[in-house]
């Protein structure tokens, strides 16, 4: 109990700077210079209707780069981890039977799984147009794979399917973002296609393919992690 | 030109294309790796070429082709080109090194890896502070991922920790970043730079968080628990990339950021970067485990650094120098370490003689020790050098005090663990596996660090001028190492003359007291090398070792300013302590050598700094000091005084000495000794005659030479050992030399010449000639010998004449030196100490026949019935030294007027007149050659006399005596060289109680306690790591707002 | 009244559920908790990356028929945090999930 | 008016809901807390006209992220059982 | 004179003693006794060097004030030369007695090096303050110094000096009370243990000539020198004597006895001696 009140104290004393912080706001009446800029000039140099798309897709498209970066290796890395305790499984560990999903859950399921995952590629498709994008997308995608994974625990998860969708729209990105140095402006640049009429599906130059590379990537990474969690857990 | 946003692409395009190669097997997936790390790093290295051939300017990358702050945009600048270049240089190594292990961990572990590499590119090339952390985000996960591909359940729970840890700290810096762009309006470092945030309170924290974040990702003491767990159990392939390539790359990151705060918040680095630096290098001290020793010391060398970034605008146009050459030792010192680390696998470092059965991974290893504790020829060596000079200039002594305090805990242990490989118990018979892929690694980095350090001394203000063909040549001989020994000594012997002869004739012309002193450090090298013969075999690292020293003793003569003097004085303790530790049991007394001659030599850094600072760098600027003047003259003194060991700082030589090896024994005693005593002359010189009476330093200095002469001395005469009693000798006469300088008058300083000459002849006389005699009876302890001058005779006439020299009885040179002593000291005044080193010169005697009677005389033992005749290769220079010493002896004044005329510059007054042969002063006169030939006269006559009364006499055996009304059989019974002034040690012996030692071993235990203490904050928890990251953060808020 | 509005409320929650995060962090044992901790701390930045993003009385950065596309500057909150937000969302989900491999 | 109404309730249901995550014995009830934080954090986003941030952050942090928690707390339960 | 010595012991004890001419008669026996042994070549060179010392300090000792011809060679060299050519006979000495290999001879040699040490401190600081007072190291001019009456000699100018300097006399002659080296009783004749026919013929006459030439010494320094040959006699003699004196009355000391009480009040002397010509 000592150590928490001496802990409590030491978080108190913390909380001072977030104080400091908490007076210096004051709120926004205006945008910041960043923000207005990208509200005056990103509908003619994006063309996409979500700001915050342009932005993370292009303006910052590098730091989704990096973004999807870590959830790859996230999922490697339980991926790796996964096949360290399989190796361990192999040696007299066992695989615990697990309780078949009841019947509704299961027919439901395989009605639901294949709609969710529509509506996600609906959500990355639209990222340019309405809220949400890849990330979104992708993780919708990733909701419907564990419904499927809770309606068939026993099912195994097809890794070797999921890292080849990861990799290649990885890699397609990587490439769309080459692309952009040679046919564009720079890195990662959306004008490799032309901006098209605001407000269409295919507008925002590359941004629809790039968002949808983004979310097929982040969809198969996050339903990889949650897979291999599964598959951790299920075993003993 | 490739652009460098291809490091990002290749690094990524590799990583994702692993996922879809299918079937491709483990080790093409590795190649790929390699091959794409070995483009980043052509990347890398062509910018680097083209910023260094000039005309290439920094260049900016917009990403999306937008400009910045609305996109985020990279920049390639000089610096930046230099640092991706150590990460993927080092990146590419670790590869190769970690080859088959990332074979066997498979694809995922590879593309972690080169992901790690992009990532650390990244955040030194972003020039946007949300990138920057996305970024650093990704090095992190990386790096906690490889961590827990180990495999180890320590490795795990450390990851969890370093998850924890860097957590928190990226939610703190995020937090930073998101009122920073509140208050600015942006995301780009050069808008918060140019913003000046901490104008306004919340503006001030926001930058506080920012650079705090920073910080902390540094590791910096005391929260950085989970940073040593993490060194600790990664693989040390990792390990190595996490000190070297991560740590330079965050250094990178925080230089970068550090202008958004204020002057203040430099001024905060700096503190917080040496509390770290002393800190973490004090608890190293206690340290055991070889990876996290590794860890404190990359933690401490982070902290110096951070310090130095602190103190960016304080040291102007040398920043980049200095922050670059400590930057690239630890850089390259800490990857070479950590491999090693993974080749030896052993976690104590006690357990790490095993690397002695691989010569060339020792000298590997040897060398990254030397490069960490910033020894020359390394580049850390310049950049402390630098940073201390600019530091003193602008009177930061404080600063320059805390360094040297860090530097030198981090040579306790260093040294510690470098005397553990060397001299460890090599326990296993099984030798270490040196698969090639890894031994690669290391021996281009080792390589690496002598390329560096000698590029980086032309930068230095007067480095240019430092000789280093001496250290070429060594470098060459190390190559031919595999060679006999006796060939060896043969080029040794060769290129040392040449290397005398470059600029020895020269010196004589134009400076008598440097000539002097050169022809002992080069012609007694010349002569003790001739000794070497002895030694069968291939004596492999001897000749290096030696050579460097003389190398070094060359440079302190060749010096003309102080970089080249304290470049050659480094570099000769660097190779008189490999020489001394090769002994059997010398690695203890190697140890406190080496602590010793290293403190003092920070002493004489400080001493040189603070002289720079207002007079220059060249060596006459010593006496145009201004201010301090006496404080700086202390220091170097002190300095100076580790190498002759006086009285209280003598406590390493005895065992240093004694337990070296034969040869090594005279070239540490009679030469190296003489390095001290030379440094002595110049800082005398440089304080000037018109010192002598006024300066109280000189006076204390002289009652020091008396008590050292007088401990030394009486310790001698105790001793069971004979080279220890050498030794002991050797601190007395060194006492006799330091109080003749410190007289400060024409005839003292007549009387100290003259003592080194002597000490030089008769101690490398001695020490020869024991050395030999060791070698034969293989034992030191006198009482085990005995009458050897049956078997012996020409050791035994050798040692004669030593004794007799040294205990300056007439007619031989000895008596010169007491003669022109007692002249001034008279003269002088100083009655006192007078006495007491007269006295010690008649306890000499005590020990001169100690020495000669127990090892020669009385009655020869058993065992040595059959030994021979000391080794010829020994006799040759001895006698050589012998024919020196009568000459001396009868001529003294071919040698002393000369040299009289020579310091008559210095001390015109009260000069020693030289009358044909006879020497006068204001109170005596004296003429050795008269003495010498009627001494000679008498001599014969008398030999004639008794020759004519014994013509009959008989031989008896040995044992033909009685007493106690029986003959003595056995020998031992009638040698009573053990404990043989009993009765004096009764009486006197109280002088000589080792106080000193106690004093000193004192010291030791309360650093190791307040080591051992401060480390109980490491619990090896990861909540109390991450309390300490919050505690660390709340007392510097406290502290700043 | 100034702090009762929408921002300052959900910036103190902001702050609050961070100082929370940072408590389980530091005071739980299970391991478990800590992690939630780590996510509540999360959860709190992100709140507070959004309430700076906002601006009084001003629509989401989406120009949809509802906005238009002239004078934006006037009528949308600032897009910036959000992107940022996004980003760190998804991180904040890699650490965690790695933190929670950790054991 | 209505909104920061709204907003009051959300924040002390987060905060509460906070505590409780960090201080209820029960793990299941810890991990739902959690999950619901994170809800209400998405409800709050749509409130401060942040639709995007409110969709990831109720896909990610109150969907995923508790289903994670649930297989590490079912891999502890059975690692310690 | 060893003779008296022992005489005038023997009559204080209540004994008669050996005829005057006794030792006299020794040496002649020694020197012809055609038995003779030896150990080695350091054997013979012991003798030699301990004579050669002894001849030495004689020769380069000025015996008569302002004689030319009684200065010896003294042009050679000054007080310093002395003193420390003491040093050689003793370590000629002392290598001899060591080939002997007799335990005795080794105890008896570190013996007397361990106390002949500490006489010499008392000894040289006395020297120094002389040298302080006259200014000069050369033995002739203290001689020359101190003429023109007796209170002129150093022994009424510099009395501390003096008295420091006779008590070290005391251990330098080696009679008793620090007379263990040669330590009648438990080791024969110390040192020369061992020698014997022309070997020790040659050792008594050297230490002969010691006796002499230390008394001498001491004239010179303190005692106003000698003008001539009847004054040197006669001041040599009583200075001979004072140490034969002591030698009765106490009983002998032992080493450490001998060093720490050489390093008490000999030293205080020799050292109030300097402070009052600094």
């Amino acid at each position: 109990m000592l150590k928490n009140s001496f802990i409590l104290a030491i978080l108190i004393a913390f909380s001072l700077i977030f104080v400091s912080l908490f007076i210096s706001y004051e709120g926004n009446d205006e945008l910041s210079n960043l923000g207005k800029y990208y509200a005056e000039n990103g509908v003619q140099e994006v063309g996409a209707q979500n700001l915050v798309t342009s932005i993370v897709v292009t303006y910052r498209g590098i730091d989704t780069l990096g973004e999807v970066v870590i959830l790859f290796l996230t999922a490697a890395i339980i991926g790796f981890f996964l096949k360290l305790s399989k190796k361990d499984s192999k040696n007299g560990k066992r695989v615990e039977k697990l309780r078949e999903a009841s019947e509704i859950l299961k027919t439901g399921s395989q009605a639901l799984v294949p709609l969710i995952f529509m509506f996600g590629m609906y959500i990355f498709i639209n990222g340019h147009l309405t809220p949400g994008g890849g990330f979104q997308g992708g993780a919708v995608i990733a909701t419907g794979f564990v419904l499927m994974m809770i309606a068939n625990p026993v099912q195994k998860v097809k890794h070797g399917v999921l890292a080849f969708v990861e990799s290649i729209s990885g890699f397609s990105f990587v490439v769309i973002g080459i692309l952009g140095i040679v046919l564009a402006g720079g890195f990662l640049d959306n004008h490799i296609l032309k901006l098209g009429t605001f407000g269409e599906i295919l507008s925002a130059g590359a941004i629809p393919i790039i968002y949808s590379f983004i979310g097929l990537k982040v969809g198969a990474e996050l339903s990889g992690i949650v897979g291999s969690f599964n598959e951790i857990q299920a075993e003993k | 030109m490739i652009s460098p946003i291809h490091i990002i692409t290749i690094a990524l395009g590799t990583a994702f294309a692993l996922g879809f190669t299918g079937k491709l097997s483990q080790k093409i997936s590795a190649f790929i790796m390699l091959a794409a790390v070995g483009m980043l790093t052509f990347i890398s290295a062509q910018w680097v070429y083209a910023f260094y051939s000039g005309g290439q300017e920094t260049i900016q990358i917009f990403t999306a082709g937008f400009k910045p702050p609305y996109s985020v945009n990279l920049q390639m600048g000089y610096q930046e080109a230099v640092i991706s270049l150590m990460i993927n240089f080092v990146g590419l190594l670790s590869g190769i090194y970690l080859f088959k292990t990332l074979v066997k961990q498979g694809k995922n572990a590879i593309a972690v890896y080169i992901i790690l590499l992009m990532g650390l590119n990244v955040i030194v090339l972003t020039q946007d502070m949300f990138n920057l952390f996305v970024f650093l985000e990704v090095q992190s996960i990386a790096t906690a991922g490889l961590i827990v591909l180990h495999k180890k359940k320590h490795a795990v729970s450390s990851g969890f920790k370093y998850m924890v840890a860097t957590g928190i700290i990226a939610g703190l810096l995020l937090l930073g970043i998101i009122f920073a762009y509140y208050f600015t309006g942006s995301l780009n470092i050069q808008d918060f730079i140019n913003a000046n945030m901490t104008a306004s309170k919340g503006g001030a924290i926001a930058v506080f968080l920012i650079l705090g974040a920073i910080l902390l990702e540094l590791k910096p003491f005391p929260a950085n628990g989970w940073a040593l767990d993490v060194y600790q159990s990664a693989k040390p392939g990792l390990s190595a990339i996490i000190s070297s390539a991560s740590g330079t790359a965050v250094l990178f990151v925080l230089y970068k950021i550090a202008a958004i705060g204020s002057f203040d918040s430099y001024d905060l680095l700096a503190n917080l970067g040496i509390i770290t630096f002393v800190g973490s290098n004090l608890l190293g001290i206690k340290q055991k485990n070889a990876q996290r020793l590794l860890g404190y010391s990359s933690v401490g060398q982070i902290g110096l650094l951070v310090m130095i970034i602190g103190f960016g605008p304080v040291l102007g146009d040398k920043f980049q120098f200095i922050a670059f050459t400590i930057v690239v030792a630890h850089f390259l010192a800490k990857a070479g370490l950590f491999w090693l680390a993974g080749i030896v696998k052993k976690d104590n470092i006690k357990k790490w003689s095993a690397l002695r059965k691989k010569p060339f991974l020792l000298v590997l290893f040897g060398t990254f020790v030397f490069t960490l504790i910033g020894f020359p020829p390394f580049p850390s060596f310049f950049g402390k050098w630098e940073l201390i000079m600019v530091l003193a200039a602008k009177s930061n002594m404080i600063w320059v005090a805390a360094i040297l305090l860090g530097s030198f805990f981090e040579g306790i242990y260093l040294f510690k663990w470098l005397g553990y490989v060397i001299k460890g118990e090599v326990s296993e018979k099984k030798t270490i596996k040196v698969p090639v892929h890894k031994i690669i690694p290391v021996a281009i980095v080792g390589i690496l660090t002598y390329v560096v350090g000698f590029f980086s001394s032309t930068f230095v203000e007067g480095g240019d001028i430092i000789n280093y063909l001496p250290l070429f040549f060594i470098a060459a001989l190390f190559f031919v190492d595999f060679l006999p020994a006796f060939v060896k000594n043969i080029i040794a012997i060769a290129g040392m003359a040449y290397y005398g002869y470059t600029f020895l004739p020269e010196l004589y012309e134009k400076d008598l007291l440097r000539f002097i002193f050169g022809t002992i450090f080069i012609g007694g090298g010349i002569l003790t090398l001739i000794a070497g013969f002895y030694a069968k075999g291939k004596r492999q690292g001897f000749y290096p070792a030696a050579l460097i020293m003389f190398a070094g003793l060359g440079g302190i003569i060749q010096a003309e300013n102080m970089l080249q003097f304290f470049f050659a004085w480094e570099l000769m303790t660097l190779g008189s302590y490999i020489l001394i530790i090769r002994g059997k049991r010398s690695m203890p007394h190697g140890y406190s050598y080496m602590l010793f001659s290293v403190a003092g030599a920070y002493l004489m850094l400080i001493g040189f700094a603070m002289t720079n600072a207002q007079a220059g760098i060249s060596l006459d600027a010593l006496s145009m000091i201004t201010s301090h003047a006496n404080l700086i003259y202390l220091m170097l003194a002190i300095g100076f005084m580790t190498k002759t060991a006086t009285v209280g700082l003598h406590i390493w030589l005895p065992g240093a000495h004694a337990e070296a090896e034969s040869d090594v024994s005279p070239m540490v005693s009679a030469i190296l000794l003489k390095a001290g005593v030379f440094g002595l002359i110049i800082l005398f010189i440089a304080m000037g005659a018109e010192s002598a009476g006024t300066n109280p330093i000189l006076y204390i200095l002289g009652w020091l030479g008396a008590i050292t002469a007088l401990v030394g001395n009486l310790a001698a005469s105790f001793q069971e050992d004979a080279k220890k009693l050498l030794a002991y000798s050797s601190i007395g006469q060194l006492g006799y030399i330091l109080f003749a300088f410190a007289i400060m008058t024409h005839l003292g300083w007549l009387t100290g010449i003259t003592y080194s000459i002597n000490h030089f002849l008769f101690k490398a006389v001695l020490f020869l000639a024991i050395g030999a005699v060791v070698l034969r009876v293989k034992t030191h302890k006198m009482y085990e010998m005995g009458g050897l001058i049956k078997r012996m005779p020409l050791a035994f006439i050798a040692v004669l004449i030593g004794i007799i020299t040294l205990s300056g009885v007439p007619p031989l040179s000895g008596f010169a030196g007491k003669w022109l002593f007692y002249n001034a000291v008279i003269l002088k005044g100083w009655y006192f100490q007078g006495a007491i080193v007269f006295f010690a010169g008649i306890i000499a005697f005590l020990y001169c026949f100690r020495l000669i009677y127990a090892v020669f005389l009385g009655q020869l033992k058993d065992e040595h019935r059959n030994v021979k005749e000391i080794s010829i290769w020994f006799i040759i220079p001895i006698y050589i030294l012998i024919i020196g010493i009568m000459i001396f002896s009868a001529r003294p004044d071919l040698i002393l007027q000369p040299i009289g005329d020579a310091i008559a510059g210095y001390f015109p007054s009260e000069t020693l007149n030289w009358n044909d042969t006879t020497a006068s002063t204001t109170l005596g006169y004296w003429s050795g050659y008269r003495v010498m030939i009627i001494i000679g006269i008498m001599f014969t006559i008398l030999f004639a006399w008794l020759a004519l009364f014994n013509r009959k006499s008989k031989k008896v055996k040995q044992f033909n005596i009685v007493y106690s009304g029986e003959r003595p059989e056995r020998p031992e019974t009638t040698h009573v060289a053990h404990n043989m002034y009993a009765g004096y040690n009764k009486a006197l012996g109280l002088l000589v109680a080792p106080f000193i030692t106690q004093f000193w071993n004192y010291m030791s235990e309360t650093v190791k306690g307040t080591a051992g203490f401060v480390r109980r904050v490491y619990t090896g928890n990861g909540q109390t790591y991450a309390l300490h990251i919050i505690m660390y953060l709340v007392i510097i808020y406290l502290i700043v707002f | 009244m100034k702090y009762f509005s929408l921002e300052y409320i959900s910036i103190i929650t902001g702050f609050l559920l961070v100082v929370i995060g940072i408590w389980g962090i530091l005071t739980q044992k299970n391991i478990i908790k800590m992690i939630i901790g780590f996510t509540i701390f999360d959860t709190g930045l992100h709140v507070i990356m959004v309430s700076i993003a906002y601006v009084r009385g001003k629509t989401a950065p989406i120009l949809d028929d509802a906005v238009g596309i002239k004078d934006v500057a006037d009528k949308i909150v600032d897009p910036v945090p959000q992107a940022l937000v996004l980003t760190a969302i998804v991180i904040g989900l890699g650490v965690t999930a790695n933190v929670s491999l950790c054991n | 008016m209505e909104y920061i109404l709204i907003a009051i309730v959300l924040a002390i249901v987060m905060l509460i809901m906070a505590v409780m995550a960090i201080h209820n014995k029960k793990l299941e009830v810890a991990i739902i807390a959690a999950g619901v934080v994170s809800l209400f954090a998405s409800v709050l986003y749509l409130l401060l006209a942040a639709p995007d941030v409110a969709m990831t952050e109720a896909a990610i942090g109150s969907g995923l992220s508790t289903v994670i928690f649930f297989y590490v707390l079912n891999k502890i339960r059975k690692n310690n059982a | 004179m060893s003779a008296t010595m022992r005489k005038i012991g023997a009559r204080v004890a209540g004994r008669y003693g050996i005829p005057f001419y006794q030792p006299w008669i020794n040496i002649i026996k020694l020197y012809s006794l055609r038995d003779s042994i030896t150990h080695g070549v350091m054997f013979y060179l012991g003798p030699i060097f301990r004579v050669s010392g002894g001849v030495g300090i004689f020769l380069f000792m000025p015996l008569i004030f302002a004689s030319q011809h009684f200065s010896n060679f003294s042009f050679a060299g000054d007080l310093v030369l002395i003193m420390y050519f003491q040093f050689f006979g003793m370590l000629g000495m002392a290598l001899g007695a060591g080939e002997g290999g007799h335990p005795h001879s080794a105890i008896g040699i570190s013996r007397g090096l361990s106390q002949f040490t500490t006489i010499e401190v008392p000894m040289t600081l006395a020297v120094i303050s002389i040298a302080i007072q006259y200014n000069t190291l050369s033995i002739s001019e203290i001689v020359a110094a101190q003429q023109g009456g007796i209170l002129h000699w150093t022994l009424f100018t510099n009395p501390f000096a003096t008295v420091a300097a006779m008590l070290s006399l005391l251990g330098a002659f080696g009679h008793s009370p620090f007379n263990l080296v040669k330590a009648p009783n438990e080791i024969p004749i110390g040192p020369p243990t061992e020698y014997h026919s022309s070997f020790l013929g040659v050792l008594r006459t050297n230490a002969a000539i010691l006796h002499v030439i230390e008394a001498v010494l001491f004239m010179n320094l303190f005692f106003g020198g000698a003008g001539n040959w009847f004054e040197l006699i006669v001041k040599s003699f009583f200075i001979y004597f004072w140490s034969v004196f002591v030698g009765i009355v106490f009983p002998r000391f032992r080493i450490e006895q001998s060093v720490q009480w050489f390093l008490k009040i000999p030293l205080l002397l020799g050292v109030i001696a300097i402070i009052i010509f600094m």
